[in-house]
């Protein structure tokens, strides 16, 4: 396995060279998608066989590349092998959507020679099993996706996202090397085998999991260190952000775990607690901001950092449970961690396709200017509300199964020993159903205005349904989710060894039959999707049909009421902002200091009434910008050391041998 | 085998009982201001006049519009039938638990809420936005009673709840009793009634619910209205087996059972009443005061939870 | 006295030489361009059998684990040069910016360059070091001048002084480290030899090395563009030709680290003497930072590109300083990938400064868009010099971050910050110049050009190869003396 | 009794020169006009040549006598000859700018003088008295070189300044006794080479500015703002 997708890999990047050297553009497109699709394919079915076989580690596959005394180490264990099920799960179905949808792209010499190669890279940090490869493998997944963020490169902001997003991925990696520096050791053992068998102090593997959850977390999107993500995702070509949301977020949640659940050796109660409480507070940030944006991929890219707090959130409590030794509960949240990436994958990656699609056929991704779509584009909107409906993390669908795992862990939370955990625990539980209601109003409000209603403007009224292929892509997203929220046993099945790997245990026997879930040893708590999915459409149906065949059928169609005032013009709708508007005074005002200015003209006056909303994201305001003002006022006075004459230039040399011969001096003495 | 009888019975009751504690309120609410008020059916001809009319749809209305009320109705329909009322023998008690049940609520509104979007009004929006604002407030409080009853019951399974209520398990609880007022907070807001909405209301702009509905009529109105009472015959029913469980038949002897739907009916009467009186002794409030109302009832569960956990590191 | 010129290393430096004085006879551009390429080459090929044959020490020249891979890398570097500069100087003729005139010993100047260099490198005793570091300075001072222009001759001059004292300080190490030798050795012209001094070491008054080791890192440190000894290096780079700037990046500032690292050397065998590791650390740190910082409000794409090589020379001086195993294999690593990848970058620019016709950043943008071989050669060139994977600086840079913050994370923190601030200044720079609606000359990429950009893909394909797999020898001298440096 | 004399004049006499060629520095520190600096300047380079010639002398090694000429002819005699024509030939201010006052830059001279003294002395326990002295000496010469060099303003002064320093360095080289010819003859090529060089400057500059100033010559290539 590990030796095919190394193969795989291989066979990604020489795909890479074919869509950069391909004479036709269209006939690239078939190769590198086509191509890309097979691969992911293919590695996804194998990684499923091996899983289903219980997912026993392969050996460890050694090339005598990177670094010279450790060479590269390749691994695939539970872990792995799931994360890598939910890559190529995931990135085939992209690259069958991006077969319709690359044929819309303005440039497609700077996609496909990175899209590839980036699928690639991201297997390979799945399999690097030493901390060269693995940060190598890192490293390329940041450039190309910055490559491929730098695709509609001629728009300024886009530039701009991806600078910050290539700064950003550049401190993340410098953390992780220094996470990996204290794991090897002074002697330099970068092996993952090596690092597991150090024994650190607690201080050290303290600081090694502190600066873990910088670096993974600075990729996954973890608040403070969310700021790029809301700018690089949306700006890549659509079927890019879905990956990078759905995809690249969860090889970073990958690396966090790899971390510090395999290689940081014992844990420490506080580690899970600072996990946690991290994870609480991006999943509300990142949901509010969601609910107040008005670009339909900056939304969706702001509640991947939602859900990204969420995956945290079962982290953290998995670690608390395992630093306790209590971990039989500890499989638990780490389950329903892993869970929901693997849901998060499947349904954020439709929504990504789902507006490239919207944004492809109207021209527009401003929530303000659609609506109606359900009308035009109809196979779309019933994707599209199938990935609403599961990323509010509603029943019967897949988010609310991982959701409902993670809080049934929460109550397990009072056998914890520590009483501040005990504490800590339950608003942790708290924030997460707040941001899950958020989250709800959040797509309400997305569905609501992109798909229904009337249009907001000509584009939208134009648009069109898209193509097939990409229709039934997305739809092979929503299978995913309904079959992951109706009958979750199956796909748990495949988590449960990666449990066993890294915390050490599974599920209690027969928690997980394939009808309903009951996950806690001895607590008779339990949920069945399938019924909740048979009975509101099996109660809807039967409904249905026995008010049409007794009550009265007919139907009429006229204006709406609309309390008397039927207005024609479609902008008297309620909009995205007017409907964030409760939420944006109740949270808002705190978070972000929200403000809202009315310039209302005097009587007489005939030019418009303008209102204006402003926003302050506290990363930026209190980290990024005072950091990036920094540096100009350094290089603003430092360069006056450019402008000096000759004289001045000796000067310093002069004071330089002086002063170090003084302290030369000084020393010996 | 009794199981699933107690069930499809259980079934049928909820839709059958609905209409007649809805009205029951209706009743008692006239009773309490000193007016006559509409019969104690009428909820029942409300909605079979409405199920016998012709449905109006706005030219834009979307299958989603058509399709909703039938799933908001099956969801909640659902909900009503999972929590145990005359008994805790239910054949699909293990679909859902507390958190599920309050999730499956959650969907309905999601529904609901994407129809009211559905014609695209500036009503129908108005109501979206503030049943989802009080939605993003509520279930997190809803956790935090959860939780608290979770730590005394020691499960989140609602049969389980109630035989360890029944069971003697609980003495006089402050952490319970915040819970109480708490969740009673919750479900006045969740069935929409005053102080939070008025389903009675003309007056638009003040609207919540109402608004969002404005636009259904016929069947589609039936259903929602149904879908209404059905709610809130679950949230009476939730908070009688969490808090006042004595009473549910706990095994299919059918005497037992016999006892269970009376004292049934009878919790169901007296949450009646309650509700009445309080929704005549207090004001609507204003929309943003409800975020407020509804975030005590947080701080009331949150309160209730820690005054818990306090006791259980001292004992 | 003399090495026989059948010695390799006689070759090696014969061929240059010869080369310069035939050059400095041939009037036409064209033809010595032609001949510069080939002596380049014949060097590069004599250096080639260094692998399998490494000749026996002499009191004045030496070969050894250390600078036998510099050696190849220069005579590498200086071939690829001069093919770069063959076309560079063609164009510059054509376009009317050089006088023929001007042109008349710059072969020659370039072959004895390249010849002061090896000397430096191969040189066995202090003296002849010196000397070859004072003639290489005043080579390229000349072909810093080569354009005449006010800036150009205020670069010359500037680097003259400096680099001047620089030396001369530099030199007065030297008599230190002499004086501290003698006793030991005796006097005489072994006192002088790195042959003879390394073994004794433990001999050598310590407090004599100390002092010595201030002036010659004060000295040679001038010469490698350690802050605040730096200031000629970003004028020197902008004003002079690009392959000029190219060498000089690549080279010139490699020989003079090499001599100091030399030093350090001697000063770790000693065991007595005070450890240079703090010293180097803290100019490196400062270099560091310092030129990261700078990198934000340049505007000329060459100033840009020589205030990276400050900062690699400082990563490559903190390499040193903290010392150890990984330590000191990073640093020669880097100093190596550093060379390949900097003159690769010069080559790349000088292309773009011709093709655009100017060196302000403001009036470049779009490359990729206008010529797009050039553009993303460039764009790969930068990601290379980034530190980013898969290309040899991120292995130098893994390694000693990582061996680093095991061993001083406060020292590691300035260390990271100073890649990071650098990181950033370059990935927004490169976005400017390759990204965006592409000003100024939009004519695409001629064959003319797609073939010069050979050399260049062959230097980033090195680096390439560097950066996922070092090849057994490279890494057995790399280890080796890495241990010598302690 | 007799060689401990002759011990005691050869150290005195050493001695003697190379104060002579530090007094010299302190006169070149002292001058504001360029003549004088230039005549304080071939001061300083005869008194380094006769102490290169005593120590060929003393050391027997007739190769430090070819440094004392060569010191003696292109120092004192030639270069002073030739940088008087040019300034007058170029009609070049004749006063020095100075940037830090002469009675302070005197003090800084005398502190660098005490500082090369205690760097010197102490580290050198297996090394003859003679070269040790002659060392500090010389190092002294060559920090207040550089001294000059920055703090007066002119580009005369600068090369009068940096060919100060290189007699410290030939100071140092003729007091170590031993030291291979080769440095010896390599610093006169490199002076030789740095002069022509800096002719050639000189002219250049003077070609395209009308000033040998050096504050003149900075520009900011565009770089400011």
């Amino acid at each position: 396995m590990t030796a095919d997708l190394l193969v795989a890999a291989a066979a990604l990047l020489v795909l890479g060279f074919a869509g950069a050297l391909w004479p036709r553009p269209d006939g690239a497109q078939i190769v590198v998608y086509g191509g890309s699709a097979i691969a992911a394919a293919a590695l996804a079915g194998q990684a499923l066989l091996a899983l289903l076989g219980g997912g026993a580690a392969t050996p460890v596959l050694t090339l005598p590349l990177g670094l010279p005394w450790v060479q590269a180490h390749f691994r695939l264990d539970a872990l792995s092998l799931f994360f890598v099920l939910l890559l190529n799960l995931a990135a085939a179905l992209v690259s069958l959507y991006a077969l319709g949808y690359g044929r819309h792209e303005e440039a497609p010499h700077r996609v496909l020679p990175f899209y590839p190669v980036y699928l690639a890279a991201m297997n390979l940090v799945l399999a690097a099993a030493d901390a060269f490869s693995f940060l190598v493998s890192w490293e390329c997944m940041s450039v190309a996706s910055w490559l491929l963020v730098l695709a509609q490169h001629r728009e300024a902001a886009n530039r701009h996202a991806a600078f910050v997003y290539l700064a950003m991925a550049g401190f993340g990696t410098m953390a992780l090397l220094f996470a990996f520096g204290l794991l090897a050791g002074a002697q330099g053992d970068y092996s993952f085998a090596g690092m597991r068998t150090h024994d650190l102090t607690p201080v050290l593997a303290g600081a090694a999991i502190v600066l873990a959850l910088i670096g993974a977390g600075s990729k996954a999107g973890l608040v403070p260190l969310h700021v790029w993500l809301p700018l690089a995702h949306p700006a890549a070509p659509s079927h890019v952000s879905a990956l990078m949301s759905g995809v690249m977020t969860k090889v970073a949640i990958y690396g966090l775990v790899r971390i510090v659940f395999d290689l940081a050796g014992p844990p420490q109660w506080w580690w899970g607690a600072l996990i946690m409480t991290v994870g609480a507070v991006t999943a509300v940030l990142g949901i509010l901001h969601a609910l107040l944006e008005r670009d339909i991929k900056t939304l969706l890219a702001y509640s991947t950092i939602k859900n990204v707090g969420v995956i945290a959130i079962g982290l953290g409590l998995a670690l608390v449970f395992r630093a306790s030794g209590i971990g039989d509960f500890a499989a638990l949240p780490f389950i329903a961690a892993l869970f929901h990436a693997l849901n998060h994958s499947l349904f954020k990656s439709l929504l990504f396709c789902a507006a490239g699609a919207v944004a492809h056929a109207t021209g527009t991704r401003d929530i303000e200017r659609l609506g109606g779509l359900i009308h035009r584009m109809p196979r779309t909107a019933f994707v599209a509300l199938v990935g609403c409906f599961a990323i509010a993390g509603l029943p019967p669908l897949n988010g609310f199964v991982s959701e409902w795992l993670m809080l049934q862990s929460v109550f397990t939370s009072p056998s914890l020993p520590q009483p501040l955990l005990k504490l800590i625990v339950p608003v942790a539980g708290v924030m997460l159903v707040l941001a899950a209601a958020l989250a709800a109003a959040c797509f309400v409000r997305l569905y609501g205005i992109v798909f229904l209603g009337r249009p907001r403007s000509p584009d939208a009224a134009a648009a069109g349904e898209t193509d097939a292929v990409m229709i039934w892509s997305m739809a092979a997203f929503a299978a995913l989710c309904l079959v992951c929220g109706a009958l979750p046993a199956p796909a748990i099945g495949l988590i449960e060894p990666a449990a066993r790997a890294m915390v050490g245990a599974g599920l209690p026997d027969g928690g997980a039959g394939w009808l309903y879930l009951a996950p806690v040893a001895g607590k008779p708590s339990s949920y069945s999707g399938a019924v909740v999915l048979l009975a509101m459409i099996g109660f809807g149906l039967a409904v249905a049909l026995l008010v049409h065949r007794l009550g009265w059928r007919s139907l009429r169609r006229a204006p709406p009421w609309d309390c008397g005032f039927p207005s024609t013009d479609p902008t008297t709708q309620y909009s995205g902002s007017s409907f964030a508007q409760p939420l944006r005074r109740v949270f808002g005002t705190v978070a972000f200091r929200a403000a809202e200015t009315v310039d209302m003209p005097d009587p007489g006056e005939t030019r418009p009434a303008r209102f204006a909303l402003s926003l302050w994201d506290p990363a930026w305001r209190f980290v990024f910008n005072p950091c990036a003002r920094f540096v100009v006022w350094a290089a603003e006075h430092l360069n006056a050391l450019q402008f000096m004459t000759i004289r001045r230039h000796l000067s310093f040399m002069f004071a330089t041998l002086i002063a170090l011969l003084l302290a030369v001096a000084a020393v010996a003495r | 085998m009794n199981a699933v009888a107690t069930q499809l019975a259980q079934i049928a009751l909820v839709l059958a009982l609905a209409p007649l504690l809805t009205g029951f309120v209706r009743v008692v609410k006239a009773r309490l201001v000193g007016r006559r008020g509409p019969p104690l059916f009428q909820p029942y001809r409300d909605l079979a006049r409405l199920l016998r009319k012709e449905a109006v749809l706005a030219p834009n209305a979307s299958w989603l519009f058509r399709a909703a009320p039938y799933l908001v109705f099956a969801l909640t329909w659902l909900t009503a039938a999972l929590v145990p009322g005359a008994t805790a023998m239910l054949a699909l008690g293990p679909t859902a638990d507390l958190i599920a049940l309050i999730a499956i609520l959650a969907s309905a509104r999601f529904l609901l809420a994407l129809a009211g979007m559905d014609v695209g009004t500036a009503f129908g929006g108005i109501g979206s936005s503030r049943e989802v604002m009080f939605a993003a407030i509520a279930e997190p409080a809803m956790l935090m009673v959860t939780f608290t009853v979770a730590l005394v019951a020691g499960s989140t399974a609602l049969p389980e709840i109630a035989r360890f209520v029944i069971g003697g398990g609980v003495g006089l609880e402050v952490s319970l009793a915040l819970a109480l007022i708490a969740l009673v907070m919750v479900a006045v807001a969740e069935n929409g009634c005053i102080p939070v909405d008025n389903p009675a209301t003309h007056l638009e702009l003040t609207m919540v619910r109402e608004a969002m509905v404005l636009e259904y009529s016929g069947r589609h109105l039936a259903m929602i209205e149904a879908a209404a009472m059905l709610r809130l015959l679950a949230h009476a029913a939730l908070i009688a087996c969490i808090f006042a469980p004595w009473g549910m038949a706990l095994s299919a002897d059918p005497a037992a059972l016999i006892w269970g739907l009376a004292s049934f009916v009878g919790k169901m009467a007296v949450a009646g009443v309650a509700l009445a009186v309080f929704e005549t002794s207090i004001a609507k409030m204003r929309v943003f005061r409800v975020a407020e109302f509804l975030g005590g009832a947080l701080m009331l569960a949150l309160i209730g939870t820690v005054v818990r956990l306090m006791s259980e590191g001292l004992g | 006295m003399i090495a026989i010129p059948t010695d390799p290393i006689a070759v090696i430096l014969g061929l240059p030489l010869i080369a310069a004085a035939a050059l400095a006879t041939m009037p036409s551009h064209r033809m010595s361009s032609r001949v510069n390429v080939l002596a380049a080459f014949a060097t590069l090929m004599a250096c080639l059998q260094l692998f399998w044959h490494r000749p026996e020490p002499t009191d004045l020249l030496f070969i050894d684990d250390f600078n036998v891979y510099l050696v190849m890398l220069t005579a590498f570097v200086g071939f690829t040069s001069s093919i770069f500069s063959a076309g560079y100087i063609a164009h510059e003729v054509e376009i009317g910016r050089l006088a023929p005139l001007y042109l008349r010993f710059y072969s020659a100047m370039f072959q004895l360059l390249q010849f002061s260099m090896l000397l430096a490198l191969v040189a066995n005793n202090l003296g002849v070091l010196w000397v070859a570091v004072e003639a290489a300075t005043l080579t390229t001072v000349v072909m810093v001048s080569l354009y005449r222009t006010r800036e150009a001759i205020e670069a010359a001059w500037k680097y003259f002084i400096l680099a001047s004292v620089g030396i001369s300080l530099a030199l007065f190490g030297t008599i230190l480290i002499y004086l501290a030798a003698q006793p030991a050795i005796g006097p005489g012209i072994a006192a002088m030899a790195w042959t003879e001094i390394m073994p004794r070491a433990n001999q050598m008054a310590p407090e004599l090395l100390n002092l010595a080791f201030v002036f010659l890192l004060v000295g040679y440190g001038t010469k490698v563009g350690l802050f605040p000894l730096h200031a000629w290096l970003p004028d020197a780079h902008s004003e002079g030709p690009t392959p000029i700037s190219a060498v000089l990046s690549g080279l010139l500032l490699n020989v003079a680290l090499y001599a100091v690292v030399r030093f350090k050397m001697l000063l770790a065998a000693n065991g007595e003497a005070l450890s240079p590791g703090p010293l180097m650390i803290a100019v490196g740190l400062a270099s560091l930072i310092f030129a990261a910082v700078m990198l934000y409000r340049r505007r000329d794409i060459k100033r840009m590109f020589a205030y990276s090589s400050i900062e690699h020379m400082g990563i490559a001086t903190f390499a040193f300083g903290m010392g150890g195993p990984l330590a000191n294999f990073a640093g020669l690593l880097h100093m190596g990938m550093h060379s390949l990848t900097k003159s690769a970058i010069f080559f790349t620019v000088g292309h773009i400064a011709q093709v655009k016709g100017t060196q302000r950043m403001d009036d470049i943008s779009g490359l990729t868009v206008s010529h797009p071989w050039l553009g993303w050669t460039f764009v790969i060139a930068v990601l290379a010099i980034s530190g980013l994977p898969p290309f040899g600086l991120f292995m130098s840079e893994f390694l000693l971050v990582t061996s680093s913050f095991a061993r001083a994370p406060a020292l590691a923190i300035l260390l990271v910050l100073g890649l990071l601030l650098g990181f950033a200044a370059m990935v927004m720079r490169v976005q400017s110049l390759a990204f965006g609606t592409p000003q100024g000359p939009t004519h695409g990429d001629t064959m003319r050009l797609k073939l010069s950009l050979i050399p260049i893909l062959v230097h980033l394909g090195l680096v390439l190869v560097a950066g996922l797999w070092l090849p057994a020898p490279l890494v057995a001298w790399f280890q080796a003396v890495a241990l010598m440096l302690g | 009794m007799s060689a401990s004399l002759l011990n005691q004049i050869e150290y005195s006499a050493s001695h003697l020169f190379a104060a002579l060629v530090l007094l010299g520095s302190f006169a070149l520190i002292y001058q504001r006009r360029m003549v004088g600096m230039f005549n304080a300047f071939a001061f300083q380079a005869t008194a380094l040549a006769a102490a290169a010639a005593w120590e060929a002398y003393v050391q027997a090694a007739p190769h430090l006598y070819v440094t004392a000429g060569l010191t003696f002819v292109l120092k004192a005699v030639v270069i002073p000859l030739a940088l008087r024509r040019i300034v007058r030939k170029l009609d070049i201010h004749r006063s020095i700018e100075v940037v830090i006052g002469i009675g302070p830059t005197m003090l800084a001279g005398i502190a660098l003088v005490v500082l090369a003294t205690l760097l010197v002395l102490p580290v050198m326990p297996g090394v003859a008295a003679i070269a040790r002295e002659e060392l500090a000496l010389a190092l002294a010469v060559l920090l207040i070189g550089l001294l000059i060099m920055i703090t007066r303003r002119n580009a005369t002064s600068l090369v009068i300044g940096f060919m100060s320093m290189e007699n410290g360095l030939i100071l140092g080289v003729v007091g170590v006794a031993g030291m291979p010819l080769v440095v010896e003859v390599s610093i006169a090529l490199a002076v030789l080479v740095a002069f022509i060089i800096f002719g050639l400057f000189l002219i250049r500059i003077r070609e395209r500015f009308d000033s040998l100033d050096a504050h003149y010559l900075e520009s900011f290539r565009g770089e400011r703002r």
